[in-house]
């Protein structure tokens, strides 16, 4: 039930038209600027897209709106406001498949759920293929993707030049082969994951209590009574830690070592273009990937750093290296310049795999190593979680993303390259 | 970045392999009785800190050195490098 | 003696050269190669044993030393921790491995890298423009003897001063022959 | 428009050269300027006001500034292929030829079908796309997103390939200068004298920064003159490399910064061979930022037409290009700095209609009226500026007609590289405007006026100092030289952001941002500085906000009652100015994106037609197609049956070849390898299996001891690398202490396996007789070093990836191709065949070796079928982990073999296993099938992969499924060892 008053109001092309001859004066804050309560039924730690989407399923879905998400800076600050807006389900195993599914499957009703048009655009992602071993590889992953109701198709040369012509076919290093398509893939508006998730959590009557940075846990016989903050203690029945690159740094406040490493990723966006790039396209050999935003802006990116790094930003060597890709695949783009540079700081685990589980101390979960996968798995993962933090049962999705996987021998490892995150 | 070799002087970062946490190094022993659970926590467990961070790097494209370098994960200020080989013995590692 | 003829690093039957503006890049096949890698706690052993092997004291990092044989010259250039790599003329020294091997004992482990790799040499005034656009070493600031470890258009390989500033080696993983000099020739094409 | 065709905007002076008429084309028609003119300053002095097209309103639009930071005058930069979109003309150097087009407009610039979103304006403020387009949900896609996409973008890339090349190169330094104004050459010459290695770079053409824009003088000289004669000594010392047309981009760790030289962008054509661009990585010691400021526009009511333009810009172009942007100019202050525009263009002999200056203690002026007090409230002018409206301090209004109007809210410090490490600049309000923070980049200092110091004497003085400064930090004494003299006037400025009133007053002038839209998202809570520029785009556009930005904050800050300082800044992020991508790529591009390498038996394959294929980097020959054959199958086929049934031979030197020698190489090996090596006697080979950490197979290969203390171990060809780096680490990090010594020998031997009930008879005719290699002599895993041909050195291994009686020989590499010419020779009587790729893998295959599609990196011994292999009784890498729940269940995934009930039917590696009565989903998963061929000799397709239980289900028929490609089959489970499972022809 929506709380009504707290709202800022329907949004439609209506109200934009009538706003708009009554001088926009009318339009009222997205979300609200509360003051923390004393206590909530649950914190979410964590005002980034997963941390707005647990709220806003919390409240939408489980009828939990005693809520409170802490952000230590503005919301949406963190890898949802800094990545290369991809969405997507082609997984290969099982422990991951279902999950990004699920999660691609709340991408397609996003904007009716929260009423925010978050430019959800599923104009298809193309892994390409340079080698046979590459095909067998990717035969076997769409595969495992259709038998999880999911979609795929294996393009031939000649079908991936038909859709990309641009790509270099004829002077290459490492020939085109073919390729594997999700056309129910596609890109976001990023930002507007966050806000509409924020506005429409607010709307519930979630409190969105920005520049509070969680300093503490309060833990007394094993068991999580609250989180102390900039702004003093809040108490909670339950806390929920949603902070990707920051996974360490706040758990090991409540004195947990986790199996996760933070690693910086650059992005990057070029001057606005008039469209070209149909989809998104990844070359399969080498790092890079690359979609157009609505703006025109050719967003792509590629390898992360490969060092621990919390400093939000990277170095040269990988500019380079991501540009080179770009050049190898795509020559047409020598011409267009890179208007900006940005990293982010991704929560890389141990298997390349994430993790939503329940923590050894009572009241405290944790949602986190998500790699670079962490956007596309916004909704999924605000859905499961707010499932976990409601149930205390792991979502049917989300039975393999447990912290013990690690010690029993279940690793959920995507690219094979072992327990050296860098490599994921 | 710059990693200050203490064999070679300054030195691109680029040359340079990263495996992570030096703690990789305190391999434990393959016949403790917890080996099982001490091999786990080895493998897949990590500090991460915020802050000064003791790694491994290896110099792939130069004289094949493991590096332990001791950097700060928020500036990226480099304040130590030694050789792995010293740092491993300096731990009590041998044959 | 078997007959079997052998080929450049560049598979042609003699060596290529070409002369770009001022400066003239070369293929130099006529070099044996071996490494010793000293033995754990041989210092001094290995130190006196190498001398007498080859004339000359193993070098420190960063360094190479070079000894007249016969008509040309036999070079010792650090390559790694307790590593070095020993350079001379193929036609005196094609068994250069055993030779050291012979002296050196179990002060070192040698290894023959004969044809582990291709050497490439820079000569002329402007060798730096060409080598500031292929390699991170400061080659404007490299003295005679100097060496180092790079990397040249993404092959790994070792990049020795012979002369400052207009005579330079360039030795590589002899199986990226044809890239290494591709590479070199564009780069003086584009630079000079 | 006559005015355009006579040239009258062009005045006398400036630092033009008028010998050299350059023609041009702008939008088809033909124009003319000189050798030093940019393409604005060229098309200025033409007339041609009108240079483009907003983004979003498609407003008409001319040039605002002269330098990186232009938001409007955007073009595309000549043709075809070379098309280069969103071109400034601000920088844009003029030569002759030049063709450049506007963009962003349909049909015509002066005429442009989309203006029609100006008067929409009102439905289309900021953000309002995040709040309609919702219903019904299919449209988004079908209809409003491509009509949004439609209007994406200014210019437009050819689509096809950059027929330019680019460079990378690297540069070392004592210190870096960034910027050649008078701070930058003032710290060059002090740097330069005292025998440091400088750089100095800047972006323009001319070195000399603003001195070149001003009628400033310094010493007795003017500045434009002092600052060639230092140029020119700069040039001199050998020390020194002064770098013109050269964009320090960004600050990275450690001294590191990215810097692009634009080397043939002033040329029509590039030279043959010469690339367009250098990226140069500088690894400096020091750093000293002398990259001078930029002046800010004040917002007011239709502030954005063609001909209203910074009031520095406007006496840029007076000054440097001798052009008067209009015969009539006014001028628009909040500070001293204005009035010196009206001076300059007065002493040109431009009219001067007025100075409004927003302060009501606004100094005199000689030539010109000052409204002191006053400001501009709205303009007039379709496609160009015709006249303001001014309101005077009294309030009154009035009209000033003027054909350009040169506005100036102060001057921002180009602090961006200072910031490019998150360190955040500081408020100074003595000169109302951002400067450097105290937490910058290490080794990075300012100078000039990027630190604040305006006055052409601070600059200098500054400069020297700073020289001085950042040498002595690294040992290098330098000598502060007397400074010559200079204007030193102080900065007199009265912060003013914005003009109220009832228009909108644009702030980001190319994403059409204006005042409502900042007070829009204020209302709306993106009141945070991030939220601000992300909901309304402020700053986002090709100018990266550098007129923008500090204005839309503080407009922020007015609304929220705050500080400017309180609001904050954004970060600013590297590039600098936009750089073109193809400089990041450099060479690695098309057939040289990364280097090959070849086989000793390359030019023999060739030779023989052979089909490459890249393994690891490798050009390995596929297949060998012979006349008459019209498709691979046959050659393929032919390989294998030939190999099988007499000999083949294939180069095999790809495979990783690590010499590992010392005491203790044995123990050694024994650690890595998970199976036993301790005890393998000299002259033996033996498999073995490297597990990870993890437990999880690394690699494998064979091994042979060649002395008590000297193993050569080979790898897969794809782990050579990581398998080396790995031994170095257990040697190392692990066992400090073990004498072993690893060194790799991969390309210094020529390795070919000779495979077949054949193949001992071919060896014997090259091997020389002094080796016995008979089968009790040489059995199998047997190895040695022999002799072949007469004296060659060679090494023989008994070793078999076919199944076959088969060896692999070594010579040195560059007798490689000679040793197969030899081989061929030898193997003719039994018609030896040479194999690739293929067939090595269908044999590997029909034998049921694992290979990259079973060593994935998620597989253990135990699906391997190998579990017994691990060692339990010594410790070795892997072992322990290997032995997790998770890694031994029962139903573990085994490696089996498959063949199709219908022998017709291919067997598709990539399929599903699943049981016959099971639902067809991913729940009832069984294994899949990693590698799948045809198989010669048994007549039909076969394949090798993983299936729970595997062991035990031999005989079992069950599905494999490959719905991606639609297919489905029947397979049985048989034995992965197709052919000869007893291993019998390997020991014969």
């Amino acid at each position: 039930m929506r709380v009504t008053g707290k709202n800022s109001g329907r949004y439609s092309g209506l109200r934009v038209i009538k706003e708009a001859l009554t001088g926009h004066r009318g339009w009222k804050p997205a979300w609200r600027d509360p003051e923390p309560q004393k206590e909530y039924d649950i914190i979410i730690v964590g005002g980034g897209g997963h941390g707005l989407a647990t709220a806003h399923y919390l409240a939408s879905k489980f009828n939990i709106t005693s809520v409170a998400v802490i952000e230590k800076g503005w919301i949406g600050g963190g890898n949802v406001g800094r990545n290369t807006t991809i969405i997507r389900s082609n997984y290969l195993l099982d422990g991951n498949e279902p999950f990004y599914e699920f999660s691609l499957k709340l991408w397609e009703g996003l904007e009716q759920d929260v009423n925010y048009n978050a430019m959800v655009s599923q104009r298809g992602i193309l892994n390409l293929i340079h080698t046979d071993g590459q095909r067998d590889a990717y035969r076997r992953r769409g595969n495992a993707m259709l038998l999880n109701g999911a979609d795929a198709e294996l393009l031939s040369a000649e079908q991936v030049r038909a859709e990309c012509p641009f790509l270099n076919f004829d002077n290459n290093r490492f020939p085109i082969k073919g390729g594997l398509a999700q056309r129910r893939g596609g890109t976001v508006r990023h930002d507007a994951v966050a806000w509409g998730y924020a506005r429409s959590a607010d709307s519930f009557g979630v409190d969105i209590i920005q520049n509070c940075e969680a300093t503490g846990f309060r833990i007394k016989n094993g068991k999580c009574s609250g989180v102390e903050t900039s702004k003093g203690f809040i108490g909670a029945k339950k806390v929920g830690v949603a902070v990707a690159g920051n996974s360490g740094k706040v758990m090991s406040m409540a004195g947990m070592r986790l199996p996760i490493e933070s690693h910086v990723l650059q992005a990057f966006v070029s001057e606005g273009l008039k469209p070209i790039i149909p989809g998104v396209v990844t070359f399969g050999a080498g790092h890079f990937y690359v979609s157009q935003s609505d703006k025109g802006g050719l967003v792509f990116g590629g390898d992360i750093d490969g060092y621990n790094s919390y400093a939000q930003r990277g170095n040269l060597p990988v500019v380079e290296d991501v540009c080179e890709g770009g050049m190898a695949l795509m020559p047409m783009i020598g011409r267009a310049r890179l208007l900006r540079m940005w990293g982010g700081i991704m929560d890389m685990s141990m298997d390349g795999s994430p993790i939503i589980d329940k923590t050894g101390i009572e009241g405290l979960y944790f949602n986190g190593g998500w790699c670079y996968g962490g956007f596309k798995a916004t909704p999924g993962s605000g859905w499961v979680f707010a499932h976990l933090l409601a149930n205390d049962e792991p979502h049917q999705t989300a039975t393999e993303l447990r912290f013990d996987r690690f010690q029993r021998g279940y690793m959920i490892d995507e690219k094979g390259s072992g327990a050296q995150p860098n490599l994921h | 970045m710059i990693i200050h070799h203490p064999l070679l002087g300054p030195r691109d970062s680029a040359e340079f392999t990263y495996l992570g946490d030096a703690n990789l190094i305190d391999r434990p022993d393959w016949q403790d009785k917890k080996a099982a659970d001490k091999f786990y926590e080895y493998q897949y467990l990590r500090n991460n800190p915020a802050g000064e961070h003791q790694e491994l790097w290896y110099h792939e494209a130069g004289d094949r050195s493991w590096l332990v370098v001791t950097r700060n994960t928020v500036t990226h200020e480099i304040t130590k490098v030694e050789l792995a080989r010293d740092v491993a013995r300096a731990r009590g590692r041998s044959k | 003696m078997h007959d079997l003829v052998p080929l450049t690093p560049l598979g042609g039957d003699s060596a290529q050269s070409e002369t770009i503006r001022n400066v003239t890049i070369s293929e130099m096949p006529d070099f044996a190669y071996a490494s010793m890698a000293m033995r754990l706690g041989r210092k001094t052993g290995f130190q006196r044993a190498a001398k007498k092997a080859t004339g000359i004291s193993p070098p420190p990092p960063g360094e190479s030393a070079a000894i007249k044989v016969g008509k040309g010259m036999l070079t010792i250039f650090w390559t790694g921790a307790d590593q070095w790599m020993v350079e001379a003329p193929y036609a005196s020294h094609f068994d250069l491995a055993a030779q050291l091997g012979s002296t050196v004992k179990d002060n070192a482990s040698v290894t023959e890298q004969n044809d582990g790799w291709a050497r490439f040499d820079l000569t002329g005034d402007d060798c730096v423009s060409v080598l500031e656009r292929l390699s991170a070493a400061d080659s404007a600031g490299m003295q005679a003897g100097a060496v180092t470890r790079t990397t040249i258009e993404h092959l790994g390989c070792f990049l020795l001063c012979r002369k400052a500033a207009t005579h330079f080696s360039v030795i590589c993983p002899r199986s990226g022959a044809a890239s290494m000099y591709h590479a070199l020739l564009t780069m003086a094409q584009s630079a000079l | 428009m006559s005015d355009a065709m006579t040239g009258l905007n062009r005045l006398d002076g400036g630092l033009i050269d008028r010998s050299a008429e350059l023609n041009f084309r702008f939008d088809g028609k033909s124009l003319e300027g000189y050798g030093g003119d940019t393409l604005a300053s060229a098309l200025l002095a033409n007339g041609v006001r009108l240079m483009g097209r907003s983004f979003k309103y498609h407003r008409p639009r001319g040039v605002l500034s002269a330098g990186a930071e232009e938001p409007n005058a955007i073009v595309a930069l000549r043709e075809g292929a070379f098309t280069e979109p969103n071109t400034r003309a601000t920088t844009a150097e003029l030569f002759d030829g030049l063709v450049a087009r506007s963009q962003n407009r349909w049909p015509s610039l002066a005429f442009d079908a989309m203006a029609v979103n100006d008067i929409m304006s009102d439905f289309l403020t900021a953000g309002f796309y995040y709040k309609t387009f919702m219903w019904p949900a299919k449209f988004w896609e079908k209809i409003y997103e491509p009509i949004i996409r439609h209007a994406a973008g200014l210019g437009a890339l050819s689509g096809m390939s950059d027929p330019d090349c680019y460079d990378k190169g690297f540069l070392h330094c004592d210190v870096l200068i960034i910027g050649a104004g008078p701070a930058g050459l003032a710290a060059a010459l002090t740097a330069g004298r005292s025998g440091a290695r400088v750089i100095i770079a800047d972006e323009d053409f001319l070195p000399g920064g603003r001195l070149n824009a001003e009628t400033i003088a310094v010493g007795d000289a003017a500045g434009a003159e002092w600052a060639a004669q230092v140029a020119a000594e700069l040039a001199s010392i050998p020390n020194v490399r002064l770098m013109t047309r050269t964009t320090v981009i960004g600050a990275f760790d450690h001294g590191i910064y990215g810097a692009v030289e634009r080397v043939t962008d002033h040329l029509a054509t590039a030279p043959d061979g010469t690339a367009r661009q250098v990226l140069w990585r500088i690894y400096s010691k020091r750093s000293i930022l002398c990259a001078g400021s930029i002046e800010r526009p004040i917002a007011f009511a239709n502030n954005d037409r063609p001909g209203i333009m910074q009031a520095g810009a406007l006496r840029a172009y007076a000054n440097r290009w001798a052009v008067a942007a209009a015969s009539e100019v006014a001028v628009f202050t909040n500070n001293d700095d204005g009035h010196r525009t009206a001076s300059d263009l007065a002493a040109k002999g431009v009219k001067v209609t007025a100075i409004i200056d927003t302060r009501a203690d606004a100094p005199d002026h000689g030539d010109a009226e000052v409204l002191a007090g006053a400001c501009v409230t709205d303009s007039r002018g379709r496609l160009g500026l015709s006249k303001i409206k001014v309101r005077s301090a009294d309030g009154s209004q009035r009209w000033i007609k003027c054909g350009a109007l040169g506005v100036s809210g102060g001057w921002n410090p180009n602090v961006h590289l200072t910031c490019h490490q998150r360190g955040r600049p500081v408020w100074n309000e003595a000169i109302a405007a951002f400067v450097p923070g105290a937490v910058g980049p290490v080794g990075l200092s300012s100078a000039g006026a990027a630190s604040g110091m305006f006055s052409t004497a601070a600059a200098l003085t500054g400069g020297a100092v700073a020289a001085v400064n950042a040498l002595g930090e690294i040992g290098i004494k330098a000598k502060a030289m007397a400074m010559p003299e200079a204007e030193d006037a102080p900065v007199s400025i009265t912060a003013f952001w914005h003009v109220t009133g009832k228009g909108r007053a644009w702030l980001d002038q190319q994403n059409d941002v204006t005042v409502k839209d900042v007070k829009l998202a204020h209302q709306e809570n993106f009141q945070s500085v991030e939220h601000l520029k992300r909901y309304t785009t402020l700053g986002m556009a090709t100018d990266q906000g550098k007129t923008s930005n500090i204005a839309g904050l503080a407009v922020m800050a007015e609304i929220a009652g705050k500080t400017i300082p309180e609001v904050g800044t954004t970060i600013y992020r590297p590039p600098y100015t936009p750089t073109a991508i193809g400089a990041f790529g450099g060479r690695s591009r098309d057939e040289t994106f990364r280097p090959v390498r070849l086989t000793p038996s390359h030019k023999w394959a060739s030779e023989q037609g052979a089909v490459f294929v890249e393994v690891g980097m490798w050009m390995r020959a596929q297949w060998f197609p012979q006349a008459g054959e019209t498709e691979w199958r046959q050659s393929v086929d032919r390989e294998v049956l030939a190999t099988r049934r007499s000999v083949g031979v294939c180069d095999v030197t790809t495979l990783g070849k690590i010499d590992v020698q010392g005491a203790d190489a044995a123990t050694f090996l024994n650690r890595i390898y998970c199976n036993g090596f301790a005890k393998l006697p000299v002259g033996k080979t033996r498999y073995g299996l490297m597990l990870r950490e993890d437990g999880i197979v690394m690699d494998d290969g064979t091994t042979a001891r060649l002395g008590e203390t000297q193993f050569v171990m080979t790898t897969t060809t794809a782990n050579a690398v990581g398998v080396f780096r790995h031994m170095e680490f257990a040697r190392q990090c692990l066992w400090p202490d073990l004498d072993v010594q690893i060194i790799s020998t991969t390309e210094a031997w020529a390795q070919f396996a000779v495979a077949g009930p054949n193949s001992r008879k071919v060896l014997e005719k090259i091997v020389d007789p002094a080796f016995d290699i008979s089968n009790d002599a040489f059995p199998f895993m047997a190895c040695g070093e022999i002799t072949v041909c007469g004296g060659l050195r060679a090494r023989l291994f008994r070793i078999s990836f076919s199944g076959e009686l088969a060896y692999e020989i070594a010579v040195p590499t560059r007798y490689g191709d000679a040793l197969i010419r030899r081989l061929m020779e030898a193997g003719e009587e039994f018609d030896i065949t040479p194999y690739g790729m293929e067939a090595l893998g269908v044999m590997r295959i029909e034998k049921g070796h694992a290979a990259g599609n079973e060593l994935n990196g998620t597989t253990t011994a135990l699906n391997l079928g190998l579990g017994r292999m691990v060692s339990k009784t010594k410790d070795s890498i892997g072992s322990i982990l290997s032995e997790r729940e998770g890694l031994t269940r029962d139903d573990a995934l085994i490696q089996v073999g498959f063949k199709p009930v219908d022998p017709n039917d291919p067997v598709v590696a990539g399929s599903h296993l699943m049981n016959i009565d099971d639902p067809a989903n991913a729940a009832h998963d069984q294994g899949y099938i990693t590698s799948a061929a045809y198989s010669p000799c048994l007549e039909s397709s076969i394949g090798i992969g993983f299936l729970e239980n595997g062991a035990t289900r031999k005989g079992e028929i069950i599905r494999a499924m490959n719905p991606v490609e639609g297919s489905e089959i029947m397979v049985e489970v048989v034995s992965a060892h197709f052919v000869d499972p007893e291993g019998e022809r390997l020991r014969a």
